[in-house]
């Protein structure tokens, strides 16, 4: 369960979610959160419906400012990053709803994924000057390297909008990618599908770990793929922490238990 | 024949392909010069039994009222010409052009009309004068438009029927003065729309207020701004003795109901196009009392001889078209072209410059007092200073009276035209 | 960042390049054929200078066409400030290149014509970027109505700025364009194409078409590359568009910075095509007035979002039919009873387009330039939103 | 003083005509978050039958005829247009009624030929002074008129079935049709209601007191002049659109006196520009047009 990635890479580093505070006017969403993802590791963060996971990934990916906190990777501090600046600074993120263009093709889409490794502004496309075409050939390759990967590269010129579910979610995680991120954000990854999508997506997410050796935090319901794949578990609830360790760990934890069946909401399967 | 066809294929040919099939036709050019009929020197627009003019109107704009008038009178007048025998022993044609008062499409109707004429007896819309201004003068086209303020004047082949909005003004209020409806030192106020027409009006009565010592009140508005209530409100504040109008007839509806119905009740002076029968049967009929024209044409109604005759022919050929002083203008317009043509025609040359030469030569056209007579010889000036003053009469036909023909103010005399070379 | 060449499992396949499609070389041989077409085009028109001038206007509606498709369809901003920045433009090139007029009461650079419009494109594109902090706030129909108020803005200014524009009277004339000595004038003698003088008229469609095909080019290069990428990000998602690196904001003000450029660069056209820059009498009918507005969102439309080629279609449907039903109409004689209220060239026009958009809307919301492509069998999926491929 | 008190009094009367129009737009947004661009030729449409029948049916059954007309094209947009255009998004819409707004307005344009007629017989050009200010009686009648309807129209979004219905779809569309609200009766009653305001506003628009024309391309273009009432005081607000309105009027009335007459119709624009900045979807405004 523990195993860890063949080799740690020395630009993957660690995330660390310190104390972190939200509130939105009365409400506080989330309370002295701290918690960090290892370099190299599978990181779920779980917790029944309202817990506060979508708010907490809101902050670690900049579309939230906590109220009080840090959130640093390696030495940079996110906290006061531009949320744009995140995929330069090597985090990729996936949605829970794809959220793809569906009118443009699957490699135009994932291709979106290289925005802040390229340069280039109107003109330079626009004149498909050689040096902007080749690099651009350069990025394409990768991209459907990324795509094969992935297992969709055989729709590369297929329109989003046309593929099953199952796949579109595949793209969205090769459009993360893309980015060739150190932390890779998983929003939900097994949201919509069926027990074998899930399952291969379980397969692919430790497999790209392994791949690329990069850490994952990925926000889950599925309780089968969070048991089956992260190398440790967050719980929140009610916008605390209350529990933080390996799958086993928090399994047996009380107050994991208590949580999750006193609010009826999902129960570990 | 062979030219038709091409030109129709060209025209299919901008939509999609086929202009290969019309690269068949022959390119070169027909246009023919030299000496035609009884030595005369012809060369756009005049073949040895026909005289062509073009006519730029609108019959399907926002002036399609005062369009088909006009070209009922410019028509009238061929025929009236064609039956005495026609002019320079060739019967004259119009070759009639709707640009629906958009200068996008006048600008690409020139160039097909151009060729086949001699000169222009009827150009509406001063956004379409302004954009053809450049072709005219190239192409040497003598042209008579439909707008009557002296800012054109510095077009060379422009060719002004009667006077300008300076002076009508001018002489209206001269008129007004007279009458002692205003007096020295009063403020007036003016509402006119902004462009080529209403700003020359202004002009008018910016001179007259200097001369007296009044304050002119302006106020602009756009040409489709219908509602004045909030001017008229303003202008009240401001206590004018008189208003000044140069706008369309919608326009003075409501300057004319506001007038009244802010209890401003003051005299209001307009010029032709600020006046059109149509008023009389709209909600404004009651409050337009207060209205005087300055006009440099008869109205429609107008007592002169001529213009009875006009009247009365355009009445009996067109029941259906609107009967406003376009008819009247329109034939007067081709009278003078009438004495520029015969002029020519003595001169044994009816080419483009021929009728230019022609037209510097006149000084006094007259066209049976329709206008006052016309002196061409002065570049850049009005030919005549004079106007006809008419009331509002709901009984006259046309909807106006006339109280004083062909009024020439001593201000008039003195005023200098904004393009006026002596 | 770092690259990571990380060969990943179960693929054996060495990086490739994007597969190249084989030449189509029917569509060459097309595409080759219609820029001949287009190139001769005043070869067939001959003295017949009226068709030239139709054309001249199409190839106008092709470049601002192409410029608000790259901001409507490719961006996702609704705009309907395109007459407003047509009037900025041609207001600049007169400005820029003029003199002070014959009573000296304008204002008047005299700079080379060249340098004259590149500098009025430059200033359109700025007067667009001036208006990023609307345009990044608002989105869709409140946007769309927000840049209408820029074509009122126009035309107030228009009117009261007189000593720039030359006022609603008269105008102002635009400078006769020049390319060093060539001038876009009449001359004598002047050089012949298959036996057809190039004049004024002549030389102004080769200068609209070179402009135009490079408009059309440059457009279609930038939406093919990251900025076009980074367009329909923005237009589809903007969270998913930030989380990928791409600065919204900027992305944003730069669409409607170029867009406003080419308006801009149609704007220069216009001018040198009416010979004249003269600021509307009012909002509704004139040369920057709202139906302007709408019939360049009309072209979008018709032509399908976004889509370059599309464009194209679009302006030759809004800009050119009108213009051939009135040259048909005075040489055949067709809406002779018009004026009694019989269907006229504007009103054909109208329901024309009209209709046109109502029928993509429903049936085709990829446009015209989606029906081309399924015509041509170029792609056999069903695209529905046009020039993601450009 | 005077010359104030007279313009505030412009201003509201014909704000009141402003709000009616805005209404319009607001009704169809709430229910549809389609923004009907061919409100403007619904107007043409009524105040077109009020010109055709008045001679002949005499004018009260003329504008009946002319109100329930304007709505029966509202309707038929919808049923036959918006209701088949299903794959299409609420911009696309949109874009849509343009398109359709284009086409009868240059029909109805047409049908009217040279003529501009006035339709506001009973009480147009026909002022009330009182105290050196003056009333129009078109723009009194307007204000009585306005206030019944817009206050009917509060108490059928609070109380109807329709209201209700029509509030839970704003709400929230996949929501309402799971509870069993017939969506598209919803709708086209929306568009019903629209069409038959439109077709009230034009009784007083196509007057000399209002807008000194009679019915013709100027009547449309009064509707655009209507959007920003509605844009500003946010689309899917009543209150909203009646606030709006009000600064739509005066906004033109006191500019056009203290600023200048020909900035008067930018003037409300900029008004509403500066009020989109600060609040993107307009003072009153929950929603913005697109969600991300």
């Amino acid at each position: 369960m523990t195993a860890a990635p063949a080799e740690i890479r020395e630009d993957v580093r660690t995330l660390a979610v310190d104390d972190v505070t939200l509130r939105f006017g009365g409400i506080t969403a989330l309370s002295e959160v701290s918690f960090a993802v290892r370099p190299g590791t599978v990181h779920a963060l779980i917790g029944p419906n309202g817990a506060g996971k979508s708010s907490c990934f809101n902050v670690i990916s900049g579309l939230y400012r906590p109220t009080s906190g840090r959130v640093r990777l390696g030495d940079t501090d996110l906290t006061g990053t531009s949320p744009h600046r995140l995929a330069a600074l090597g985090v990729g993120r996936s949605f829970q709803n794809i959220a793809l263009s569906p009118h443009s093709t699957v490699r135009d889409n994932v291709l979106l994924g290289r925005h802040a490794l390229t340069r280039g502004g109107f003109f330079s496309g626009g004149l498909r000057l050689p040096r902007t075409v080749r690099t651009e050939r350069r990025h394409v390759a990768r991209v459907e390297e990324i795509c094969a990967f992935l297992g969709v590269d055989d729709r590369l010129d297929v329109p989003v909008g046309a593929l099953p579910y199952g796949v579109a979610k595949r793209v969205d995680i090769a459009r993360a990618l893309a980015v060739e991120p150190t932390l890779l954000l998983l929003d939900e990854p097994a949201a919509g599908l069926n027990a074998t999508e899930t399952a291969e997506m379980g397969v692919t997410i430790r497999d790209l770990r392994d791949a690329l050796g990069i850490s994952v935090l990925l926000v889950e319901h599925d309780m089968g793929l969070v048991m089956g794949i992260a190398d440790r578990v967050s719980v929140l609830d009610f916008g605390r922490l209350i529990a933080d360790g390996s799958p086993a760990e928090v399994q047996a934890d009380p107050e994991v238990i208590r949580a999750y069946l006193g609010t009826g909401g999902e129960e570990p399967e | 024949m062979i030219d038709r066809r091409r030109r129709l294929a060209a025209l299919a040919g901008g939509l999609a392909a086929g202009l290969v099939l019309a690269a068949c036709g022959s390119t070169a050019d027909n246009a023919s010069s030299g000496g035609g009929a009884g030595g005369v020197k012809t060369d756009k627009g005049v073949t040895d039994t026909t005289i062509t003019l073009g006519v730029m109107t609108d019959r399907t704009g926002v002036f399609k009222n005062l369009g088909e008038a006009l070209t009922g009178g410019n028509e009238l007048w061929v025929k009236d010409v064609n039956a005495a025998g026609g002019i320079c022993g060739r019967q004259l044609a119009l070759e009639v052009v709707d640009h629906g008062y958009k200068a996008d499409t006048a600008k690409t109707l020139y160039p097909q009309l151009e060729p086949k004429i001699l000169g222009i007896t009827q150009l509406v819309g001063s956004p379409v004068l302004a954009a053809l201004k450049q072709n005219l003068i190239d192409d040497n086209v003598l042209t008579a438009p439909a707008s009557w303020s002296s800012e054109i004047l510095n077009n060379p082949n422009v060719m002004m029927i009667g006077t300008t909005y300076d002076l009508e003004i001018i002489d209206g209020l001269a008129y007004l003065q007279q009458q002692g409806l205003i007096a020295d030192g009063d403020t007036i106020g003016h509402i006119y729309i902004d462009g080529e027409y209403g700003g020359n009006g202004l002009r008018g009565s910016k001179y007259y207020a200097s001369k007296h010592n009044m304050t002119v009140q302006e106020a602009k508005i756009t040409s489709t701004d219908n509602d004045l209530a909030n001017i008229v409100t303003g202008l009240k504040g401001a206590g004018v003795k008189a208003i000044v109008l140069t706008t369309t007839p919608g326009q003075t509806a409501s300057a004319m109901s506001n007038n009244a119905a802010l209890g401003l009740n003051v005299p209001v002076l307009g010029n032709n196009p600020t006046f059109d029968p149509a008023l009389l049967q709209s909600p404004a009929a009651a409050s337009l009392d207060k209205l005087y024209v300055a006009a440099s044409s008869a109205p429609f109604s107008s007592k002169t001889p001529k213009a009875v005759e006009v009247a009365n022919e355009y009445k009996a050929t067109y029941p259906d078209k609107p009967k406003n002083a376009g008819a009247q203008a329109g034939y007067v317009e081709s009278l003078v072209w009438q004495a520029v043509l015969e002029k020519a025609c003595q001169n044994g040359d009816l080419t483009r410059a021929g009728v230019q030469t022609a037209l510097k030569s006149l000084t006094s056209v007259t066209t049976d007092d329709l206008v006052a007579p016309l002196d061409y010889s002065i570049p850049g000036a009005p030919p005549t200073r004079g106007v006809y003053i008419a009331k509002v009469d709901q009984n006259a036909e046309g909807g106006l009276t006339e109280v004083a023909p062909l009024f020439t103010a001593p201000d008039a005399q003195g005023y200098k035209a904004p393009h006026q070379q002596s | 960042m770092s690259e990571v060449t990380v060969t990943p499992p179960e693929t054996e396949a060495p990086p490739t390049p994007a597969p190249r499609r084989p030449r189509n070389w029917l569509k060459i041989a097309g595409v080759t054929l219609f820029l001949v077409l287009l190139v001769l085009f005043p070869v067939f028109t001959g003295t017949d200078v009226a068709y030239l001038k139709a054309g001249q206007y199409v190839l106008i509606g092709v470049v601002g066409a192409v410029g608000l498709t790259m901001l409507v369809g490719q961006a996702g901003q609704l705009s309907l400030a395109t007459p407003f920045f047509l009037l900025v433009g041609a207001v600049s090139y007169a400005v820029l290149a003029g003199d002070s007029g014959d009573s000296g009461d304008l204002v008047g650079l005299g700079l080379p014509p060249v340098v004259a419009a590149v500098g009025a494109v430059v200033i359109c594109g700025l007067v667009g970027l001036a208006f990023a902090p609307v345009s990044g706030r608002l989105r869709g129909i409140y946007l769309g109505v927000a840049s209408l108020s820029l074509v009122f803005l126009g035309l107030y200014l228009g009117q009261s700025l007189d000593m720039l524009s030359g006022g609603t009277s008269t105008g102002r004339p635009p400078p006769t364009f020049a390319i060093f000595d060539f001038r876009f004038a009449n001359t004598e003698p002047a050089p012949t194409i298959l036996g057809v003088a190039v004049q004024k008229q002549q030389r102004l469609w080769y200068l609209f078409l070179v402009l135009a095909i490079g408009a059309y080019l440059l457009a279609r290069g930038a939406v093919r590359s990251r900025i076009g990428r980074a367009w329909r990000a923005v237009r589809d998602n903007e969270a998913a568009a930030t989380a990928m690196g791409v600065h919204v904001t900027r992305v944003k003000a730069g669409a409607f910075t170029i867009s406003s450029a080419y308006a801009g660069l149609a704007g220069v056209m216009t001018a040198l095509w009416l010979d004249l820059v003269k600021p509307d009498e009012n909002e509704f009918v004139g040369t920057y007035s709202i139906t302007v507005a709408i019939g360049y969102l009309a072209m979008v439309i018709i032509g399908g979002l976004g889509s370059i080629p599309g464009a194209v279609a679009g302006a030759v449907l809004v800009n050119g039919l009108p213009q051939l039903l009135t040259l048909g109409a005075t040489e055949f004689g067709w809406f002779a009873d018009a004026r009694f209220g019989g269907p006229s060239p504007v009103l054909i026009s109208a329901f024309v387009y009209g209709v046109a958009v109502v029928l993509v809307v429903m049936f085709e919301p990829g446009g015209l330039a989606a029906i081309g492509r399924r015509l041509a069998h170029v792609r056999a999926a069903r695209p529905t939103r046009g020039g993601d491929r450009g | 003083m005077n010359t104030f008190l007279q313009l505030v009094l412009n201003g509201l009367g014909k704000g009141a005509v402003y709000a009616l129009l805005a209404l319009g737009f607001v009704v169809i947004f709430k229910a549809t978050e389609v923004v009907n661009f061919a409100h403007g030729s619904l107007v043409l449409i009524g105040g077109y039958m009020v010109y055709a029948t008045k001679d002949a049916l005499g004018w009260p059954a003329a504008a009946a005829l002319g109100i329930v007309s304007a709505a029966l094209a509202a309707l038929l947009i919808e049923r036959l247009l918006i209701a088949h255009a299903r794959n299409a998004d609420v911009n696309s819409l949109a874009l849509l009624t343009i398109g359709v707004d284009v086409i009868i307005t240059e029909e109805i344009v047409r049908r009217l030929r040279a003529d501009i007629p006035f339709i506001g017989d009973p009480y147009d050009a026909q002022p009330l002074q009182a105290a050196g200010l003056t009333v129009f009686r078109t723009q009194l009648v307007a204000l009585i008129v306005g206030i019944v309807l817009i206050t009917a129209f509060f108490l059928a979004f609070r109380f109807s079935s329709w209201g209700v219905a029509m509030r839970a779809q704003a709400e929230n569309r996949e929501a309402a049709a799971l509870m069993g609200i017939r969506s598209s009766r919803v709708t086209a009653t929306a568009w019903l209601l629209a069409g038959a305001l439109a077709g009230v506003a034009v009784l007083f628009m196509a007057t000399q007191d209002f807008s000194g024309a009679g019915l013709g391309r100027g009547t449309h273009a009064i509707a655009l002049i209507a959007f920003p009432a509605a844009i500003l005081g946010g689309l899917d607000s009543t209150v909203g659109a009646v606030v709006g309105g009000l600064i739509v009027g005066l906004t033109e009335a006191l500019s056009a006196q203290y600023v200048s007459f020909e900035f008067s119709k930018s003037a409300v624009f900029l008004v509403m520009l500066l009020i989109l900045v600060i609040r993107p979807s307009g003072l009153f405004g929950t929603r913005e047009l697109s969600r991300v």
